[in-house]
């Protein structure tokens, strides 16, 4: 099997090449079968590999494939080679696989499209590249990856160009991850002066020898790749990129936005897990700013109107979710949140999509409703994805890997009450905008013509989207319920497994808590937005909680700020020099060389007597000269 | 006077001869073609006797004369200058209806002048042939009379060559009263034996000559004339003042340092220091926006001697070799600049103006080219003499140590950049519709002054990547003293 | 020998171009395609002659007769990697010059491949002159060709760019004149042996004072041409002004004379004292990489906006050079490869643009990605490499560069890493400025042409190659590098 | 006769120069100012020949009859431009000469 990991990412790449080279000679149907053909048949050599992995005689398997020497130098050697562990094949598995349904439905979704090549194009080189990023062997071919996906990121959000905010959006994107970007290259040049070298494995095995722990040296490194996750999965305080991000077509929200490359950030640091568990301060600055995160996001959340942005909003706050596992040393349950969110965001934003195309791209989710009628299909896979959303105790994947965080949050080695607090306050807003989202869109009255609905190319991928919603969450049980841990198993051949501490309260009893509270939080929203919408109404009218609302909407004023503190200032300062201070220097010199041409000029004055004058000045300069010497 | 003394004079001779013969040929009432023809060959032989009497060489003739290397690379390079000039005068001179036979005569008496110039080592001689040269040359200078304000060129540099003349003459009695001789190799024995070297009237009078010699070098602050002399003058005799003039000034100032070792007297190193420095600054920021071609040359050739006389501070061989380099190179460059101009001068007016050259390139294009090769050289460009000339002057300099005056004639050549190119882009720019020149003359004469300007270029180019040989037939003359 | 029949080519190629032009102006750019290819293959069958180096030495071809003997001045050139590497990139680019010229230039064609070719001549001998003496000259030789691509073939305001580019560069250059004098005049008084040639001049011994002086008038020649702030100003009105080729000749290979010259010579000849400055020159290019970044996103003139971004990557260059890390350098080189490709191409793009548009201002344009895909695709593809992204050749140049500084001094060089942000900042609004957002132009425009899409696809695959497998290169340079640390850090 | 000092004669002459100099300089006349360098040509011939007394040399006074010479000729070719501007300008007035010059 080894032998064709290459193919994995080379398929989508090929796609890509293809694509962009010839895209514009393709029918489209061609084009379809290439851009989605290359994605599943890399998901289906992923799922191989699984099989060959789960079947495999190894509880160590690696797969290592080495393309050629990237570049070497003295001290340097950096291979393109390609390592998949258990980690990594989680990884690979959603990319492909979720990809591969994405990209079947987009072939649908995206059909009437002129730029048809061009994204699916896009989408295959996202999925090579984030291929590349996962597989990556050392940190150099990670950070290949990372940027690639930057780059596909910016060119999807951006792919209908045509509309000036949708390049802004593209721009944002782009360069607030590209901030994070720099700072995990400067903790790669760090992690190099330290260790001499970048490959990971060597990385991870020379780190606790190398570093005492919680040692300045450490802790900056792992402080700097934290901030390269922060911006690349939209992290307060680098969060504001990813609402905006949603001006790209509703199929790359799914993928990229939603599934996959948000969560680089967390495959970053679940990888590099060594250097972060010998720094207990990053840790602990993880875990805090997935918790700030997650509440920041999600209050945001409850108020937004437009579908996506709602969406938007729910996945930072669920990526913080990630870090705050990821903070408290709950190396596994991170990886099976984002695994299980991976279905059900995938999920809820090609139901929206859907749902959006159906109601000729209106947006605003008050002006939809009574959907349920018209779109059943639709509706109940939405259904399956909000309740795993809001994590509907025991029949959605999303409890699972929920009820997992919150346990650790409070009991493991780096958690505390504050962190399972703050998580849980997030699991009832994240219930209430669920259901406020189900209930609003669908229930009630229609308000919007509606169009044709969908064909079966797109609905087939959220029937199945919509199952593994429900039941991917049953590989892996809260300890006290059910002896399966699959998913745990899987990984901890890779991840260590996470250390409790002492003195907590049993585990059932914060299950309990978890439960209502996330029930409350969908009665809420039943109760709001359904039972008795007039309390919003006197709410909207009364002063405080309308500029609490008009705050959370805007996204906790972090545009504010930031054009403010930033943009503002930038500008001002490019502005100013824009000609060029030093230009103005070397143009002083001129106008004086100028200037002193005019008066040596003024002694050629054509007077013979003034020429007399000048031979006599001379001879007096000589005789001062000599009387001086 | 033995014979081989008299073989030693025989080009200066010839050189006499050669106005003698014009002035006779003018009597038999011969064409100008004659003339020029003859006055052509006459200088070519001058040339070939001086190549073929260095065998004799070194030879003094007291005591007035010395005839060495020195000398004959000096004269040679005066001979080739009015040579060229002569070539150029030719048509220039023919499109005027005045009459230019008598030209002739007083551009071979001045060129005689220049010749004895340089072998002269003695205070009479020195003198008598200043002064030859200047009266030739106002009557050169103001010979178009009714042209360019020809007249009003003349009479001032009359008055300022008189005027500088008188000094010179005042500086030579105060040097004569300190010690007693006129001549300078014994100039200093006297000195010497007599009194302290650091006598009050010697060094007066050696700078009051000093005054005299800036004059004719234009040198700051002596250099007010210069531009008005080269504008008003007609355009070969600009360059026969430029080139001919300085360099045989330039040989007796050389011969007089030698001898008298000037550079041994801080006063006149620092006089001289201070001169180059302005004079670099001067002529460079002077030109800087000179829309008058031939003052810009004048200006620049106030820049350029400013140059020469870093390499002349030093006082030695390197020095020297830079020197005859420099002044090799400046003299074919200021001749390939001027013929070009003499050649777009009209009937009316010399083409003086910078927007004359508009477009040249796209018009003429080897006038152009040899327009902006001689430009680049001025401006010391590779591949180009001039770059090599400026390479030895700075060679000279730093191996002194002068590293100030060095430094300024960087700096100095960096602002000059901007009115040579300003000329240049000129040449190249788009250019107006081309207005056809009427050829009234036989075209081999046309031919020939276009020859005359591609073997210019041909020297121009030579020098500056082959200066190899040259400088061996240079350093072989040296070595006859 | 070998090395010089190119030149010599070029140089013929260039006077039969002139003299062509004026009966079939066609057949001078042909005459001019076929002297860049011979070049080119010479040299490539060079590196392929010598991937594997000389057994020994750097050096791989050393050619020297006497010029002037007289003074010590010979005709010396020598090859080693990175001239070798150099050479390759200025004829590539050189081509392609040609290729863009191809219609471009309608008037005085043939002085125009003459001036072309001439340049190109200049550069090369520049990067394989052994003589100080010759390598001045080349130095020099180089300017006044570009000097008239831009003073005759150049924009609107070509004459201030023309001279202001020929005086600031030329000031360098006597600067570095005179330091060659004080140089050759220490080294014959100490050993008797006047002498211009370079592996001479090595073995001199200077007074650490005289020795600063002189090293700052090489110095500053080559950081005008590099160039470093503040001395850059020539660099954005020459760039801007110039006529495509004449930007992508500047661009690509004029500017890396200047890192060249210091490669070569400042580190080799002044070992303490460029270890003394070091820590200033690599703060003066982190001032470049952050300045010409935030030049790059005030301007609206698409040329002048790349020729910044020339400035912020050129900075990356210095910083590089003076960490003395192995590492570093090989960045440096890559950079200057990655640099002349990238960079060269956004300049032909832009030119593409001007040739249809008739302007330069970026106000002016947008969502042109609607009439010229390939065009936009093309554009993207350099703007991505311009501001460093991986699996291109600039990124392996900035990683490089990062990667050894940060052992030196890892304050600067996380300041140079803002670059990087800058770089995306400024990149980024260039892109949506131009190709992206509403339409804004009316009328039909032509995407590529075949020409010009050969053009974009060869400098495409090179900068995704250089990305993808720099290491042909860095093993061609590796040798030549450590010869130049092992010289340099004789003296730390 | 009392023999006169040679320094008194160069003290003379001296004065005579910066006579004509200053005539030179204050005159407005072209004529007035040759006659002003006539008289300075010839101070520094009496200074020639006070020195070649000084010496016992007949060098000083041969170097004077060659100034007269060459004074002469150069007045000659001077009041042939005198006549030229006359004729040109009508007037002798040196200021009256400013044509050339940096506009």
């Amino acid at each position: 099997m080894q032998q064709y990991l290459f193919l994995i990412p080379v398929l989508p790449l090929a796609g890509f090449l293809l694509l962009a080279l010839a895209g514009k000679t393709m029918s489209k149907r061609a084009i379809a079968f290439t851009g989605t053909g290359s994605v599943c048949v890399a998901a289906l050599i992923a799922i191989l590999l699984c099989t060959d992995y789960l079947s495999g005689n190894s509880g160590n398997a690696v797969y290592i494939q080495s393309l050629w020497q990237w570049f070497q130098t003295a001290e340097l050697a950096v291979g393109l080679t390609l390592r998949v562990d258990a980690l990594s094949l989680v990884f690979i598995f959603i990319i492909t696989f979720v990809g591969a349904l994405i990209h079947v439905f987009a072939s649908a979704y995206m059909r009437a499209d002129r730029d048809y090549a061009r994204f699916f194009a896009c989408m295959n080189l996202f999925v090579a590249s984030m291929l590349v990023l996962v597989m990556a062997d050392n940190l150099v071919l990670l950070y290949l990856g990372w940027e690639g996906v930057g780059m596909c990121s910016y060119l999807l959000i951006g792919f209908w160009y045509e509309t000036a905010a949708n390049c802004r959006a593209a721009n944002k994107a782009f360069i607030i991850t590209r901030i994070g970007d720099t700072a995990l290259i400067i903790g790669i040049f760090l992690l190099f002066r330290e260790l001499g070298s970048l490959q990971i494995p060597a990385i991870l095995d020379q780190a606790p020898q190398r570093f005492s722990s919680g040692s300045g040296a450490i802790t900056t490194i792992a402080l700097l790749l934290l901030a390269g996750g922060m911006g690349k999965s939209a992290q307060v305080p680098l969060q504001t990129w990813l609402p905006d991000a949603m001006a790209g077509p509703t199929p790359v929200s799914a993928l990229i936005h939603a599934a996959t490359m948000v969560t680089a950030g967390v495959y970053l640091i679940a990888r590099m897990h060594t250097i972060f568990l010998l720094s207990p301060l990053a840790m602990t600055v993880t875990a805090a700013i997935g918790s700030i995160t997650l509440i920041v996001a999600g209050c945001s959340a409850m108020v937004q109107t437009d579908i996506k942005r709602i969406l938007a909003y729910s996945t930072i706050s669920q990526i913080g979710y990630m870090f705050l596992a990821l903070g408290v040393g709950a190396w596994s349950a991170a990886i099976f949140h984002f695994f299980t969110h991976a279905f059900f965001k995938a999920l809820l934003f090609l139901a929206a999509g859907v749902v959006i195309e159906y109601l000729h791209h209106e947006q605003d989710i008050f002006r939809m409703g009574g959907l349920k009628k018209q779109l059943p299909l639709v509706y109940y896979c939405f259904l399956a994805g909000a309740g795993s959303l809001a994590a509907v105790p025991l029949i959605s994947a999303g409890f699972y890997s929920k009820d997992a965080i919150l346990w650790y949050a409070y009991s493991a080695a780096g958690g505390n009450a504050i962190f399972w607090i703050a998580g849980l306050v997030g699991a009832f807003i994240t219930a209430f905008y669920s259901a406020r989202l189900v209930v609003v869109v669908f229930w009630g009255d229609r308000k919007t013509p509606v169009g044709s609905p969908p064909g079966r190319t797109m609905t087939i991928p959220l029937v199945i989207l919509a199952f593994l919603s429900i039941t991917a969450g049953f590989i892996e049980w809260p300890h006290n319920l059910l002896n399966v841990h699959l998913f745990s198993e899987w990984l901890g051949t890779v991840l260590p497994a996470t250390s409790l501490r002492g003195g907590h309260p049993p585990e059932f009893i914060l299950q309990i808590v978890a439960v209502v509270i996330t029930l409350s939080g969908i009665c809420t929203g039943y109760y709001l937005y359904f039972r008795n919408t007039a309390v919003l109404a006197q709410w909207k009218s009364s002063r405080f909680p309308a500029a609490a609302r008009e705050f959370f909407f805007s996204g906790w004023k972090f545009d504010a700020l930031y054009n403010h503190l930033v943009v503002r200032p930038f500008l001002f300062l490019t502005g100013i020099n824009k000609r060029d201070v030093f230009d103005r220097l070397s143009d002083g010199i001129v106008t004086f060389s100028k200037q002193f041409n005019r008066s040596l000029s003024f002694s050629q004055n054509g007077s013979l007597r003034w020429y007399v004058a000048g031979v006599l000045i001379g001879i007096l300069f000589i005789i001062t000269i000599q009387l001086i010497l | 006077m033995s014979e081989l003394q008299f073989q030693a004079i025989l080009p200066f001779v010839l050189l006499a001869a050669s106005s003698i013969v014009v002035i006779l040929l003018i009597a038999f009432r011969q064409r100008h073609t004659v003339i020029q023809v003859t006055g052509f060959l006459m200088m070519c032989l001058v040339v070939f006797t001086m190549w073929q009497v260095r065998t004799v060489l070194p030879r003094a003739l007291p005591p007035l004369f010395l005839v060495d290397g020195f000398a004959a690379i000096f004269t040679g390079m005066i001979v080739f200058s009015v040579l060229v000039v002569g070539l150029f005068s030719f048509v220039y001179f023919e499109e005027r209806e005045e009459n230019p036979r008598e030209y002739y005569i007083l551009l071979f008496l001045a060129t005689l002048g220049g010749a004895v110039l340089t072998i002269s080592k003695h205070f009479l001689s020195f003198f008598l042939a200043l002064e030859l040269l200047s009266v030739g040359l106002y009557a050169l200078v103001g010979y178009l009379r009714y042209r360019n304000n020809a007249i009003e060129a003349g009479m001032k540099y009359l008055i300022l060559a008189a005027l500088s003349s008188a000094f010179l003459l005042f500086g030579m009695a105060l040097v004569y009263m300190e010690t007693g001789s006129m001549d300078f190799a014994f100039i200093v024995q006297r000195l010497a034996a007599t009194r302290p070297a650091n006598s009050v009237l010697f060094i007066m009078g050696i700078s009051i000559m000093l005054v005299a010699v800036g004059f004719k070098l234009a040198l700051v602050p002596f250099h007010l004339w210069a531009a008005d002399v080269y504008q008003g003058a007609p355009a070969p005799v600009t360059a026969f003042i430029a080139t001919s003039s300085k360099i045989a000034v330039f040989a007796v100032l050389l011969r007089l340092s030698q001898q008298i070792g000037l550079q041994q007297f801080p006063v006149f190193t620092t006089i001289f220091s201070i001169v180059a420095i302005a004079s670099m600054i001067t002529g460079n920021f002077l030109a800087l926006q000179q829309q008058n071609v031939k003052r810009l040359l004048a200006y620049s050739s106030i820049a350029h001697f400013g140059y020469l006389l870093v390499a002349f501070l030093p006082g030695n061989t390197a020095g020297v070799e830079a020197t005859i380099f420099y002044l090799s190179s400046y003299s074919i460059t200021l001749l390939s600049a001027l013929g070009v101009i003499t050649v777009m001068s009209t009937r009316e007016r010399d083409a003086e103006d910078i927007a004359d050259y508009r477009g040249l390139f796209w018009r003429y294009p080897a006038l152009a080219a040899v327009l902006s090769i001689a430009l680049f050289s001025l401006a010391g460009i590779p591949l180009t003499a001039g770059f090599l000339a400026k390479f030895f002057v700075l060679a000279a300099g730093v191996q002194a140590n002068l590293w100030l005056p060095v430094t300024v004639l960087v700096l100095a050549s960096v602002v000059s950049l901007y009115f040579y190119l300003r000329i240049i882009s000129t040449l190249f720019a788009d250019a107006p519709a081309a207005e056809e020149r009427k050829h009234t003359l036989h075209p081999f004469f046309h031919f020939a002054t276009y020859a005359t300007l591609w073997v210019m270029l041909f020297l121009l180019c030579w020098l500056g990547v082959f200066p190899g040989m040259f400088l061996a037939v240079v350093r072989d003359f040296l070595l006859l003293r | 020998m070998i090395l010089v029949i190119p030149i010599i080519v070029l140089l013929l190629g260039g006077c039969s171009c002139w003299l062509s032009a004026s009966k079939r102006f066609v057949v001078c750019r042909w005459i001019a395609l076929v002297a860049m290819l011979a070049g080119l293959v010479v040299f490539s069958s060079l590196a392929m002659t010598y991937r594997g180096g000389v057994n020994g030495t750097a050096w791989l071809i050393d050619y020297r007769v006497n010029w002037i003997p007289a003074i010590g001045i010979s005709f010396h050139i020598a090859l080693d990697g990175l001239s070798l590497i150099l050479q390759l990139l200025t004829y590539f680019l050189g081509t392609l010059a040609v290729l863009c010229s191809w219609t471009e230039i309608r008037q005085r064609t043939g002085f125009y491949f003459f001036n072309l070719l001439a340049t190109i001549a200049g550069i090369s001998g520049v990067f394989i002159a052994m003589d100080l003496f010759l390598f001045y000259f080349f130095w020099e030789l180089m300017l006044v060709p570009m000097y008239f691509l831009i003073a005759i073939w150049g924009d609107s305001n070509r004459r201030y760019a023309s001279y202001k580019f020929f005086i600031f560069t030329q000031a360098g250059g006597l600067l570095m004149l005179l330091a060659i004098l004080a140089l050759y005049f220490i080294h014959g008084q100490q050993t008797g042996a006047y002498s211009f040639g370079y592996f001479d001049l090595l073995q001199t011994t200077i007074q650490p004072s005289a020795a600063r002086w002189i090293m700052s008038g090489f110095l500053v020649a080559f950081l005008v041409k590099l160039p470093m702030v503040p001395l850059h100003n020539w660099l954005p009105d020459a760039h801007s002004e110039a006529p495509t080729a004449g930007s992508l000749i500047l661009a690509g290979l004029l500017l890396k004379t200047g890192a060249y010259g210091i490669l070569r010579f400042v580190l080799t000849l002044f070992p303490e004292q460029a270890a003394a400055i070091a820590s200033w020159a690599m703060l003066m290019g982190v001032i470049g990489i952050i300045y010409g970044a935030l030049l790059a996103f005030a301007q609206t003139d698409i040329k002048r906006l790349i020729a910044y971004t020339s400035v912020s990557h050129m900075g990356f260059v210095l910083l590089g050079i003076f960490s003395f890390r192995e590492i570093a350098l090989q960045g440096v080189v890559m950079q200057m490869l990655a640099h002349g490709i990238s960079t060269g191409a956004l300049f032909l793009l832009a030119g593409m643009l001007k040739e249809r548009l008739h302007t330069r201002e970026i106000n002016k344009m947008g969502g042109l990605w609607t009439l010229m895909p390939a065009m936009g695709g093309a554009a993207m593809l350099f703007t991505m490499a311009s501001l460093g992204l991986p699996m291109l050749g600039n990124f392996i140049a900035e990683f490089l560069v990062l990667l050894g500084t940060f052992q030196v001094n890892s304050t600067l060089t996380t300041i140079a890493s803002i670059g990087l942000v800058l770089a995306a900042v400024y990149s980024l609004r260039m892109m949506q400025s131009v190709f992206l957002g509403p339409l804004a132009i009316s009328g039909t425009y032509r995407d590529l042409s075949l020409r010009e899409w050969v053009i974009i696809a060869v400098l495409s695959c090179s900068i995704v190659v250089l990305g993808l497998y720099p290491q042909p290169v860095m093993d061609l340079v590796k040798a030549a590098l450590n010869n130049i640390i092992h010289h340099s850090s004789g003296g730390i | 006769m009392m023999p006169v000092h040679a320094n008194t004669v160069l003290i003379v002459a001296a004065v005579l120069f910066l006579l004509g100099l200053v005539g030179v300089l204050t005159r407005k006349n072209i004529l007035f100012m040759l006659l002003s360098i006539e008289i300075m040509l010839n101070a520094a011939g009496l200074a020639f020949v006070a020195a070649g007394s000084k010496w016992q040399q007949p060098d000083g006074q041969v170097m004077f009859l060659f100034i007269l010479a060459m004074a002469a000729a150069e007045v000659s070719v001077a009041l042939a431009l005198v006549l030229q501007i006359y004729h040109q300008y009508k007037t002798l007035d040196v200021d009256a000469l400013k044509e050339l010059r940096d506009k």
